[in-house]
């Protein structure tokens, strides 16, 4: 316990400073890094740009949701409603947009205004009513979702104009000698950017990590209590509509696209590190979570594990990692 | 650590028990399964007079054999089914396939392969009639046709006074439930059941069949006390199904051709016949069925699955599919990825016939047909007014090929609208169907 | 822990501590050394408790009492040294196993819960029963029973939700519980912190009847002037070491905050403010009431310090938070730099430069989890929320303005980006004062700004105090210990049951403010404890 | 208001009673309850498809009570691991497995009964020890931990069936279909399983230990209880119901498949049910008998949906403003009350 001065860290040497880093980093990133090495080792042929770009742009939108998701969970909340989300995104804007590509602009204006009706439900339930979020959302889920099979009739109708696929299914062509750059990758880093900057660089992150650390010390510094929470259910709202624009333009309409991406998301986050009931959370750690699920499920697939096991493996990965992360901060006290 | 080295320990040893369970001796599988397959067809041949009593000795054999031959077919293993195979039933709808209609000149949807009448005059009751209907859920876009098509049906029929509908969403507990709540109730004249899973079900049509006369179609269940079963080809659809779609792709693709198997779930009696009738086929076929997965009928999972079967395995020639609600979703996987379009077969689809006739796939598209739903008020109407029926009612199972593909493409129709649903006659089509005047 | 700037403490030599009573010691901890990771928290402390003796154990904060009065608990277990119970050594691997051998602990932070009831938390883990089934009848006559020896039968009811009592209550209950166990060791950490004086009065009547039964207490406070009255043996400790344990009557005042700190405190307060330091009025409360106040009359100026004095419910933190927009005032005026205006919630009273240092610093003040920085830079962000502004989190500048906040309140931590959480309650207190100064707060209000830090950190933090008002800052300050009110203040205000009573100029005697504080000066008087409120069945 | 109010003599009947229901802790879900069952009526009336009103058809009535069972036995469970500030996930999971590995086990013979029952219930028991020790020893969130081995759980009987297995002897369906006088055998069982989680909670000393776990774990630690061991028993008796529930749905199925748990959705309607009953997700507060009424909101619900004859996407979304329209019922209630 020293006074406190301008240089805080200890280690000098360039060296020393790059081993600490890595010492430090979060273990997310090295679990990705090994499930990679293990998909590369499986399929060589993974590792080739275009292909790699293939399941990075299927991963964007997991990897999207979960991103959402850490705002809501440093808060100290849940989204159980983002997998309804993505689902009815993708069932009204067929309805809407109806193979016609005049529509897809004010279609996904519509559909991103939704979310934002969404989240504001879900954060004005939570910050005023007072309802735990994980009882408010669990009952936006079936609203959402009821809302759009009720408006749909219960099977898809119309279909998605291309120009609204195109950002899950198409990319820019002939890019640095690529067959094709996925929009879907660009619209991740971009938004991925985004979302980091909220959370780690704009003073309203800061204040939405105070606020999930500790809410009361947060409103009584001033912090807008209300106002941050809700808009964290927003934010989460609406990248689950991204998400949906995406999954839709990937695979087209159908009922089933989204279920069960709550959990996922939820799991990936924690797996990135991300402390349930608030105060600790990292965009880009959380997106390397998701995509740790999304390689490990290639690699099991690759093993030619039976999809069951699949799901057995990866429960057992996450409470591997989430026990990991409780023993070393407990040894690192 | 301890206790974390403990919790270890009972972890690793379930995963060992669960892979050990999940057949890590695949290699010597294959040549059993070859063995066990002659054994069956001995068994099956030496009983062919009296198949009711053959089938019984045949089962158990048989599960072993097809269900190596499953493992010898799926990559590594794909999960076993076995209560839904049985070889008479899958004869059966072989034997079918060479029956035409014997009442051609009827609507399809009152057609029969065979004669199987029973008497219903104890049923016979004076209009106006409450008709009940438990349905399994209309949670896909086949049962939201369907479903339709028998809202539809019943505006024909003035003498329905009431139809109450009562949706199980997907759950048996909640179907059984609601059986029971609609024989309590009292006012049903008639209980229609589409039941959620066969086996789950039987016990509570068993107890509403006490009550009253009880038409079941779609699903079966493993009883006879309804006055009758509706479903095509009298309960062997989902053989028939498997088998066309598998026939197309052995008949249309080289010897050594890949082939991906993308079903839905597994456990479902519909779809696990539908595999069956196509998995012997393949097994005697020399195409190379490179993999068989589970898309939960999610095309976003069918399309990851397709991308990395093309990725592995350099092409995919052939896709069979057991249901076609991803079929455009498997498509489009080659087209992203450059590849040529593979021999498929899908289902009635809009979505999918639309494609097909556009870009000239090679392709077929057996048919679960939605009208079995109008079948079924049919039958229930015959019943109250004490017509005989047929039990089971041996509904026909067509096709669409390439050769009568334009009649049922519809453009102006929603994209997973079923076309074989024998309802373009009917009153308010398409717009009650979702589409627009063409 | 802190690297201290004073020269070395001199140790002091033991004496032994022979002499009138030979009593052998009911409890002793011999060579105790307990680390944590990358401190040692106790380092070969050896200290013996005997019957009958109240056992006094002072030090400032991070000194390691608490960590040794839990190893003493069996909460932790030490990594060497051992515990003699009777003179046979012990080893308790759980606080049940200590609470068994008689040895009972009270901790600062309540232990009971407020959703259960009174007998039930008394009993908590030793419930009488039969077959697992508790006998709910027996458990209210022992509870009766206890509740009688320390004659509360009284004040509480057994089966009272233990929500619905006072503070004082559930002192008492929290003591009942102790008793209940037939304790033979009773540990007190701080049991007056959350009193008031008077409150304190039946606290040490009770210790001394503990006492009178045998009982060894260990009693541990910042309060020297308590430690005086109630112990006959005083310990010292600082930085994890024991630096003496002595009769209290051999020793002085003076002394033992020598040991403690290893100077001599000559001045414990700043000099009050001048005449000219006092500018004009900047914030007048005219007959505001809410639920818990009633017709406040109150004007602060800039320059001064109003110290408000008064008992634990007596409206202080209501007003404070009144005032702050928490539970906002609902009738009357507030006139702020002469415009009226009453605030409705905290994130306006920021943005109007008001600060509020709360009572609680770990459950209002900081965000434990995040580091420094980001507390100190917390409220200021709230004002930033325009974009251009907004990016400056992270950046160089903003990093220089927390370190240079965190240096003039002088907080000792590894560094700027380690958690609040790990740092003393010293230290976590500089924080929130950063947190504020960062805003340049031009009213602050202070509710217990020293409550349990140690006396280096409290002299800074008074220093700080008075360099604001100097400065031309509103400051109003409460606090339970009247000599911190006497000693800061330039006015006292006196509160009793939501009603400012009085007001007295800085300097008066402790008598004067207590009078007004315990109501005699109102006709009225409220005891320790108002009857249980609403008795609840068990169930 | 005070100007006005009667001498307290002569308060009114009303009065006399609202006192009487506040002194006697009667769960204030009841409430929402009877409000439910009164609309029912009301929707009964305008809406209904049948001639009578359903809620005076006896056997309709039962009928409620019977769907209220499966999710009725596991809610209790969760109410123990929720008073306990914990929550489980894997309740579904369990529910698909011990119906699996029931009809699996008793392959239609009487003799298979017990045995096999005893087996499930060790199964249970094991589960709900993993999770508690996940949760307890290892530190891992109940969220997450629970989440884990219901994903292992479900991939580990998905890997062994995949399709309903063996199926359960008559003898044993007398569970799901026998009833003892006017009585569903069931129903009796539900209200038993209640019963006992209600003398366990508030008559027993691990009930009152189990309260003060879940109001501070720290408190409790500190008073000298194992809190590990009380709230790994607490995930055990959870498992335990789970088992249970899962013994009943494959007894009115006859034979278990790998999703019947899962597509009951027991694991978030057993957390919804058990929240709008009153038991807070912090723990430390609630009881049974609020679950139970959550169950039978949820059944009474599904009972006038299909009177009257709704569109199930319509009743999604019903259900789920009902979910949040009670519970914040409930905290707003709370919070006037604190104020």
């Amino acid at each position: 316990m020293t006074q406190l001065t301008a240089t805080t860290s200890t280690v000098e040497s360039l060296a020393g400073r790059i081993w600490h880093r890595l010492r430090t980093l979060n273990p997310v990133y090295y679990i990705a890094l090994v499930l990679l090495i293990g998909v590369v080792v499986q399929n060589p042929v993974f590792i080739q740009p275009d292909n790699f770009l293939v399941f990075l742009s299927r991963s964007a939108p997991p990897m999207l949701l979960t991103a959402g998701q850490v705002f809501v969970l440093v808060s100290g909340g849940f989204d159980l409603s983002v997998g309804s989300v993505v689902t009815s995104t993708v069932i009204i804007s067929a309805i809407l947009a109806n193979n016609d590509p005049g529509t897809t602009w004010w279609v996904i204006l519509l559909m991103l205004a939704g979310g934002a009706v969404v989240g504001l439900v879900n954060g004005m339930v939570t910050a005023y009513l007072k309802v735990p979020s994980l009882i408010a959302t669990l009952g936006t889920l079936l609203i959402v979702r009821g809302i759009g099979l009720f408006w749909s009739g219960g099977a898809p109708r119309g279909y998605l104009p291309d120009n609204f696929r195109m950002w899950g299914r198409r990319g820019i062509t002939g890019l640095f000698g690529l067959r094709e750059f996925p929009y879907a990758v660009i619209l991740l880093i971009v938004i991925g950017v985004l979302l980091w900057l909220l959370l780690h660089r704009l003073n309203y992150g800061r204040q939405l990590l105070a606020l999930g650390d500790n809410p009361r010390a947060a409103r009584l510094s001033g912090v807008n209590v209300n106002l941050v929470r809700i808009s964290a259910f927003v934010i989460c709202s609406m990248t689950a509509v991204v998400a949906g624009v995406l999954l839709g333009g990937r695979g087209g309409v159908s009922i089933e696209t989204g279920t069960g991406m709550e959990m996922q998301s939820i799991a990936a986050a924690v797996l990135g590190g991300t402390m349930l009931l608030g105060g600790r959370g990292s965009v880009p750690a959380a997106m390397a979570g998701a995509l740790a699920l999304e390689l490990l499920f290639s690699l099991l697939n690759l093993l030619g594990l039976p999809k069951p096991l699949r799901d057995a493996v990866q429960g057992l990965i996450i409470i591997g990692a989430v026990a990991y992360a409780a023993y070393s901060a407990k040894r690192n006290r | 650590m301890k206790p974390f080295r403990i919790l270890f320990f009972v972890l690793a040893a379930m995963l060992m028990v669960a892979l050990v369970a999940c057949g890590g001796g695949a290699p010597p599988a294959a040549q059993q399964a070859e063995q066990a397959a002659q054994q069956v067809e001995q068994a099956a041949g030496e009983a062919a007079q009296d198949v009711e009593k053959a089938a019984d000795e045949a089962v158990a054999e048989v599960s072993e054999a097809t269900s190596s031959t499953s493992e010898a077919l799926g990559s590594e293993g794909a999960a076993v089914a076995t209560e839904f195979y049985s070889q008479a039933d899958y004869e059966a709808a072989l034997r079918m396939r060479d029956l035409k209609p014997l009442n051609p000149d009827d609507p399809v949807w009152v057609q029969y392969l065979e004669e199987n009448w029973v008497d219903t005059t104890q049923y016979k009751k004076d209009p106006p009639y409450t008709v009940c209907f438990s349905n399994a859920g209309v949670n896909n876009p086949w049962r939201v046709v369907g479903y339709t098509t028998m809202q539809a049906e019943v505006d024909l029929h003035p003498e329905i006074e009431k139809f109450i509908h009562v949706d199980a969403e997907g759950n048996d507990e909640k179907q059984i439930s609601d059986i029971q709540d609609l024989v309590a109730g009292g006012n049903c004249d008639i209980l229609i059941v589409s039941p959620n899973t066969t086996k789950a079900l039987t016990p509570a049509v068993e107890e509403a069949c006490k009550s009253l006369p009880v038409i079941v179609f779609d699903r079966g269940v493993q009883t006879d006390c309804p006055v009758a079963f509706v479903q095509p080809f009298g309960g062997f659809a989902g053989y028939n199904f498997g088998y066309e779609g598998a026939k197309f792709l052995v008949d249309n693709l080289p010897a050594k051709a890949n082939v991906i198997a993308l079903r839905i779930l597994p456990g479902v009696d519909v779809l696990e016949t539908r595999w069956a009738g196509a998995r012997n086929l393949f097994a005697e076929s020399d195409l190379n069925v490179v993999a068989v997965e589970f898309g939960d009928g999610n095309n976003d999972k069918v399309k990851t699955i397709v991308t990395d079967a093309i990725q592995k395995y350099g092409h995919i020639d052939g896709v069979w599919m057991d249901a076609g609600a991803t079929a455009v979703a498997a498509l489009e996987a080659f087209e992203d990825a450059g590849q040529p379009y593979p021999v498929i077969n899908g289902e009635d689809q809009q979505d999918f016939l639309v494609k097909w006739q556009q870009e000239g796939l090679t392709a077929i598209a057996p048919t679960f047909p939605t009208f079995q739903w109008r079948t079924a008020v049919i039958a229930a109407m015959m019943t109250l007014k004490g017509e005989r029926v047929n039990d089971p009612w041996a509904l026909p199972q067509p096709a669409i090929t390439q050769a009568n593909l334009d009649q049922y493409v519809q453009p102006n129709m929603p994209p997973l609208f079923y076309a074989m649903c024998g309802c373009e006659t009917m009153p308010d089509f398409p717009q009650r169907w979702g589409g627009t005047a063409p | 822990m802190a690297e201290s700037f004073l020269t070395e403490a001199q140790p002091v030599t033991e004496t032994s501590s022979s002499g009138a009573n030979d009593v052998p010691p009911v409890l002793e901890a011999q060579n105790i050394v307990k680390r944590f990771p990358g401190v040692v928290a106790l380092n070969d402390v050896s200290v013996a408790f005997a019957p009958g003796e109240v056992h006094a154990v002072v030090g400032e904060n991070g000194a390691g009492k608490s960590t040794l009065m839990k190893v003493l608990a069996g909460a932790h277990r030490p990594d060497e040294g051992r515990l003699l119970l009777n003179g046979e050594p012990v080893i308790f691997n759980h606080p049940s196993a200590a609470q068994a051998s008689g040895i009972s602990i009270i901790y600062q932070e309540f232990n009971l819960l407020p959703d259960r009831t009174v007998m039930e938390n008394i009993y908590l883990g030793r419930e009488p029963h039969r077959f697992g089934i508790v006998d709910y009848k027996q458990l209210e006559v022992n509870t009766r029973r206890v509740l009688r020896e320390l004659e509360a039968e009284k004040l509480i009811d057994p089966r009272a939700m233990l929500g619905t009592l006072s503070v004082a209550q559930q002192q008492v209950v929290e003591i009942a519980k102790a008793i209940s166990l037939d304790a033979k060791v009773l540990i007190m950490d701080e049991p007056t912190a959350a009193l008031a004086t008077h409150e304190v009065a039946v606290l040490t009547d009770l210790i001394h009847r503990l006492r009178a039964r045998g009982i060894a207490i260990i009693y541990i406070s910042h309060r020297l002037i308590e430690v005086f009255e109630l112990s006959q043996k005083v310990t010292v400790m600082k930085d994890g070491e024991l630096i003496g344990t002595k009769p209290t009557s051999d020793v002085t005042m003076g002394q033992v905050v020598e040991m403690m700190v290893g100077r001599v405190l000559t001045d414990y307060f700043p000099e009050r403010g001048r005449p000219e330091d006092i500018g004009p009025m900047a914030l007048r409360l005219e007959n505001a009431s809410n639920k818990m106040l009633h017709n406040i009359d109150l004007e602060l100026r800039s320059g001064e310090i109003v110290g408000v004095a008064g008992l634990q419910g007596s409206g202080r933190t209501a007003l404070a938070q009144a005032i702050f927009g928490v539970d906002p005032f609902e009738t009357g005026t507030m006139v702020i730099q002469g415009e009226p205006r009453l605030l409705r919630k905290p994130a306006e009273a920021v943005r109007r430069r008001f600060g509020y240092v709360t009572e609680d610093r770990k459950t209002e003040g900081l965000t434990l989890k995040q580091p420094i920085n980001d507390n100190v830079l917390l409220t200021l962000r709230t004002l930033q929320n325009k974009l251009a502004r907004a990016f400056r989190n992270g950046t160089r500048n903003d990093k220089d303005l927390a370190l240079e906040l965190a240096q003039r309140v002088d907080v000792r931590a590894p560094g700027m980006d380690s958690e609040v959480q790990y740092l003393s309650g010293g230290n976590q207190q500089k924080v929130v004062l950063a947190k504020w100064l960062a805003t340049d707060a031009s009213v602050l209000i202070f509710d217990e700004p020293t409550r349990g830090i140690d006396v280096e950190a409290k002299a800074s933090i008074h220093d700080r105090i008075r360099e604001l008002a100097r400065a031309g800052a509103v400051v109003m300050m409460i606090s339970s210990e009247l000599p911190e009110i006497i000693g800061m203040s330039d006015r006292v205000v006196v509160m009793w049951d939501g009603r400012i009573v009085g007001e007295l100029p800085g300097g008066s005697s402790e008598a004067e403010i207590m009078q007004l504080a315990t109501g005699f000066a109102n006709g009225g008087f409220e005891g320790v404890a108002a009857p249980a409120s609403n008795p609840q069945p068990a169930g | 208001m005070a100007a006005i109010s009667p001498p307290a003599s002569q308060t009114s009947a009303f009065d006399r009673a609202r006192h009487w229901l506040r002194d006697s802790r009667i769960p204030p879900v009841y409430g929402i309850l009877v409000i439910i069952f009164l609309v029912s009526i009301v929707l009964d009336l305008v809406f209904g498809i049948d001639d009578q009103l359903y809620i005076f058809n006896r056997t309709i009535m039962t009928n409620v009570l019977v769907r209220s069972v499966a999710l009725g036995i596991v809610a209790v469970g969760q109410t123990f691991v929720m008073i306990g500030a914990s929550i489980d996930l894997s309740v579904a999971y369990l529910i698909s497995l011990t119906a699996v590995g029931a009809s699996f086990l008793m392959n239609g013979n009487p003799d298979n009964i017990w045995w096999s029952v005893l087996v499930l219930i060790g199964i249970g028991v094991v589960v709900g020890f993993v999770n508690g020790t996940l949760i307890t020893r290892l530190k891992v969130n109940s969220l997450i931990a629970t989440l884990g081995v219901g994903l292992i759980i479900k991939g580990l009987l998905n890997a062994a069936f995949d399709n309903f297995a063996g199926s359960v002897p008559a003898s044993f369906q007398t569970f799901a279909y026998g009833s003892i006088g006017p009585m569903p055998i069931s129903v009796l069982v539900l209200f038993l399983v209640v019963a006992v989680g209600w003398f366990i909670l508030r008559r027993m000393r691990f009930g009152a230990h189990l309260y003060a776990t879940g109001g501070s774990e720290e408190v409790a630690r500190l008073s000298g209880l194992r809190t590990e061991r009380i709230l790994t028993m607490a995930h055990i008796i959870c498992s335990t119901t789970a088992v249970l529930t899962g013994l009943f749905v494959v007894s009115r199925l006859r034979s278990g498949a790998p999703w019947v748990g899962t597509d009951g959705l027991y694991d978030l309607e057993s957390i919804a049910a058990t929240v709008i009953g009153g038991t807070t997700l912090s723990g430390g507060r609630g009881g049974v008998w609020g679950t139970l009424a959550g169950v039978l909101i949820f059944s009474l619900l599904d009972t006038t949906f299909n009177q009257i004859g709704i569109n199930a996407y319509m009743k999604q979304i019903l259900r789920g403003a009902i979910i949040i329209l009670a519970v914040g019922f409930y905290t707003v209630r709370s919070m006037r009350e604190a104020a």
